[in-house]
């Protein structure tokens, strides 16, 4: 098993007459993704590699009983692209596209929640269930099938642990970039939640960053509600305070959301917190032993 | 974006909420013009920078006379605080307070929503109320598609003030400043203090907004206000062609693909001894154009001593980023040593390219950053 | 029985300093009606005839155990005032005031519903449950105890209707005064359902008004769900065409809305159509024999 | 309160809905500068009146030069139409027309909000459409605290469309038109027909807007437009003394409390035989004061033979309603005949009171109609 995609996700992808949205279609497809539309207003009735295209997320979802969209839009249009898959009922979205105002993604979240439908991003690399599925833009070679969790609320980092895990035997039941926005949707909260239920998960890998105090709050989740073994990584513990880190969400803002901070709760809940990416399957080895 | 007080409260005064008179001035001299225009006993000289502090910097001094007025504006006007040089300072009028309240929305991660937050412990850190004594503070989350009505303006009033008087001057002055975040895409704005005035007016006395970055493109006239620095002019330059740059000020500079992986590449140039001269996302992709670009701007750095080169090769496979790297570095001419480490797909077919060029090449993070350090 | 309120009502007056509020807190509480508090900003702390008031709505139920409001205060407000009630957790709203701007009204009503809260009015003389509970500013002494349910779009018609009733010996278990605004809150539909599964009424009165198609759905609803006796009337069957009548509702417009549409639809749904009020009564009388 | 098309179409444009260019004249001579003002060689000449069927009144026409546009003003100039006096034309561009639409919001009673109106068959009279073929309608009902995001204008936009040139034109004009109706607290907006142009343009050809009464107190713009009749006039100065008056051409004077009731009352004069002269709403109470105030608003209607007061007595008792009637009535000096009709609270003792004084006092509704109808 896996959280959030697998198998049976049917997914459509927005913006897919795009340069981003075609390219990582193909990639998607190729990894063997059930993508079973796309949309793109005033392109409805073409295709893409196959994929029928719609004009509104009402008639994909109408015509291919759609669960799942990823968005490729550009930021000025993504929040709207977020509104239209809940309203159209899609149930999780996830929302590639960096740069949305903050005050729409709000909007859009709120919205999403009231519709039922569950958000990943905006400003992420998605998510894959390694072997099932893959929505989003991460590199789908370095994954592998296997019983980790890992979420992040960053890219590259995140597929750095990835490939030393993969290096090192350890394949992924799931692996979420939630995005590094200051407003997101799924966070480590909700998704440890998941990993916790789902029998696939052995073990979790956390990676977090300076700012805000959402790896805090899941130190304290983790200690209360989660048994399975939790190795996490915290990224900027050398930043200069108040300085932006390319990350919105990564503003140091007084004196909580240091790393030193998080990493004191995070090993006080019983996670242990790797100094290098590097360590991290050979910590999580030892605790999942 | 940050702005200065007398901005913020130029954009109150524009939405109705009652700030007191300022005059603005940048030479010390006019202090005097500025004080007999305002026809007030006591005024306030006060420091204009973008940071917080000013009080105990000695930037903020009353005064009660032009004389009095000049002087403070030549002893603030060039004053350095934290780092930031102040061109600028306001003359206000003094109030007499019987009062403080702390109030402001902003952006709250936990809530996914904008808060309201307010206290009766105004006119201090309010981090360290929130710290010490939390149920001093009250937080409200806004509902995006509700807003503030009467009734939750009423709500929030009657949290802080008893007398029919104070909520109603107090309703208007939270949907404005509501109004006023919403409308200019701000992340902060916070009046600190709130007072009430011995003849029981409410006034902001202090103004602080920050606005979102990723809102400036629809917010022209919050974008005319923008003061940079010349580090944020060089990171604002930077974010045009599509990095993240932020200026530091030791002798590692770093070219690394991903924020996450670079704050991660930062945290161990610390962690082995070194000190990293900026913080640079070079993003997805690591095309020739964009390396050379990255390198002009690193270069620049009066301390840099060494460039380290940290990519995760993804989408992107290892092998097509030597081959982008070695043709950048056919166009930039510099002696300064740049240790490349490349992880991730096709690895070792990139290193294999990479050998024998005037690159040093690392397989680990940790090598990478000690050849760094040891190449000072 | 009866519908919506009753013995066990717990009624806030918004706006119970106010001359209309004052003076209709003082007709309820004579009739009986359980007041447990008023709301009037600024005057938290004092009491009206002995009510205590409260500064906000929140304040009012978190100290009374309210679940049903009656608003007085003027029409820039009252819209206000309604969402208000709502938020505070209140489950059924009677708005008295008149003259409210329709999108606001149409704002306040919509929070209602996604509050869980009913909405009686604007612009309504409000409700009674005879013998049990009045909120509303329906002269009390007309009413009597019985087994007729009155829905109504108008006021003093409906006094007119219920005295001739009452004249003749039939009480009434509920008589609602639904408003005649464009949009007001609960109307015949839902109405007649309460009436139809409300055991103590036996027989029910429907007054209409030209202008809308409400009585048309309401004859459709009864033909298929009403088992009761019901018997209507039509206001405004010789009102000229365009004119507004006072009832900003009472528009006709086009072809549909007539009063000789809806007495058709009526009679065709089995409803006995009164030419003159006084003559209710004995129709009545004649279908619950 | 209704408005002109030209008042429509400049609200239009001010919202960035697509209009011809119209001048408005109300003398006929002017129509020939006009149409060289446009510089087109076809113009339409419209009566603007504040009623429907202008067209088949001969209130539109075609001019293809200043003496046939002068010639066509003369004529719909000083035209009637329906009871409205044509006082003012608008000379405007003609179109060259490929399809004609049909886009309304509208307060929806049976849903409680505003809903848009859309149909393919435009420039027809919608309630035809609506009733003959239903499922060229299409009806979306509007969310207040959603409105109508891109996403949702695009959903709308191609029930009618297919091209996304359309799309893009139509997208802002419904967006534009709702924000119209929301801001000035509207209760119609109509297009009929938006067309489209042989350039391939979207354009609103005619345009008509209502308006809330109830909110006209914060819409100062829109109440500067009203352009009442003599008859509005009256309604508007009774309604300012809190009654509702509609002025008919009858014979019998109604006055009572309570909108419904005053209906059931006309309808009861009709039903004998009579006609009402007006609908007289005068309210809850019935003091003195309001009763003068009614009695010589009806005495100016010049057909009025006789006047039936009809009365139920609520919150205020029939007693001190007769009580009432009595003091009004010294002071009021007229011989028409008075039918009062007591019912309610205290029944008796009101018309005890009545008894013998200058009413004819009745029991019943039927019998006091029977009474105002033989008295004429």
């Amino acid at each position: 098993m896996s959280i959030l995609i697998d198998k049976s996700t049917r997914l459509l992808v927005q913006g897919i007459t795009g340069r981003d949205g075609r390219f990582h279609t193909e990639k998607m497809k190729e990894y063997g993704t059930n993508i079973v539309g796309g949309t793109s207003p005033g392109k409805g009735g073409t295709d893409v590699l196959g994929i029928p295209v719609f004009d509104t997320m009402y008639d994909a979802v109408n015509q291919t009983d759609a669960d799942t969209s990823i968005i490729f839009v550009p930021a000025k249009f993504a929040a709207d692209a977020i509104m239209e898959a809940a309203d159209a009922g899609i149930k999780l979205i996830i929302c590639i596209s960096e740069g949305i105002p903050t005050l729409d993604v709000i909007k859009a979240h709120r919205f999403a929640q009231e519709r039922g439908a569950m958000l990943i991003g905006p400003n992420c690399p998605g998510l894959v269930s390694p072997g099932k599925s893959l929505a989003g833009i991460l590199p789908a070679q370095i994954f592998k099938e296997g019983n980790i969790g890992v979420i992040s609320r960053s890219g590259t980092l995140t597929y750095e642990v990835v490939y030393h895990l993969t290096a090192n035997g350890m394949g992924q039941s799931s692996a979420i970039g939630m995005g590094g926005d200051p407003v997101t949707g799924l966070y480590f909260r909700e998704l440890l939640e998941m990993l916790q239920n789902d029998p696939a998960t052995e073990g979790i890998v956390m990676i977090g960053e300076i700012g805000g105090n959402a790896e805090e709050q899941a130190a304290a989740y983790i200690k209360n509600h989660v048994t399975k073994p939790v190795v996490g990584f915290i990224a900027g513990q050398f930043a200069p305070p108040g300085k932006q880190m390319g990350h919105a969400g990564a503003i140091i803002s007084g004196s909580s959301g240091t790393a030193a901070d998080k990493i004191a709760a995070m090993e006080a809940a019983g996670i242990k917190v790797a100094k290098e990416p590097s360590d991290i399957p050979s910590l999580l080895k030892n605790m999942m032993k | 974006m940050k702005i200065h007080e007398y901005q913020a409260k130029e954009l109150f005064s524009t939405y109705g909420i009652p700030i007191q008179r300022q005059i603005l001035c940048t030479v010390a001299e006019d202090a005097a013009i500025a004080y007999n225009m305002l026809g007030k006993e006591e005024v306030v000289v006060k420091a204009q920078v973008l940071t917080g502090g000013r009080g105990k910097a000695g930037g903020i001094k009353l005064a009660k006379s032009d004389d009095e007025a000049v002087s403070h504006a030549y002893n603030i006007l060039g004053m350095k605080i934290k780092d930031y040089t102040v061109n600028k300072i306001i003359i206000t009028e003094a109030v007499n307070i019987t009062a403080e309240f702390y109030i402001s929305f902003v952006i709250d991660r936990n809530s996914k929503s904008v808060i309201l937050i307010m206290s009766a412990e105004g006119g201090m850190d309010i981090e360290e109320v929130a710290a010490k004594t939390p149920e001093k503070i009250h937080r409200f989350s806004i509902d995006p598609f509700i807003g503030i009505p009467d009734y939750l303006a009423r709500k929030f009033a009657f949290v802080l003030f008893d007398k029919i008087e104070y909520i109603n001057q107090f309703v208007p002055i939270l949907q404005n400043l509501y109004r006023l975040f919403i409308n200019t895409d701000a992340s902060l704005t916070e009046i600190n203090p709130l007072v009430i005035t011995d003849r029981e007016k409410l006034i902001a006395v202090d103004a602080k907004m920050t606005f979102d970055d990723n809102a400036l493109y629809r917010q022209p006239d919050i974008l005319d206000l923008f003061e940079p620095t010349t580090e944020e002019r060089i990171e604002a330059d930077a974010k045009d062609k599509g990095f993240s740059y932020v200026h530091l000020d030791g002798e590692i500079g770093c070219m690394v693909n991903g924020a996450g992986l670079a704050m991660a590449t930062m945290d161990m140039i610390k962690l082995y001894g070194g000190n990293p001269a900026n913080f640079l996302d070079i993003g997805g992709s690591s095309n020739p154009q964009k390396v050379i670009e990255a390198m002009s701007l690193l270069l620049k750095h009066p301390n840099l001593k060494v460039v380290l080169i940290n990519i995760f090769g993804g989408i992107t496979r290892c092998d097509d980023v030597a081959v982008g790297l070695l043709k950048a570095f056919e166009e930039i001419k510099t002696d300064i040593p740049v240790i490349v480490r490349l992880t991730g797909t096709n690895e070792e077919e990139g290193r294999a390219l990479l050998k024998g060029s005037r690159f040093k090449v690392a397989e680990t993070m940790g090598d990478a950053v000690r050849l760094a350090v040891d190449s000072q």
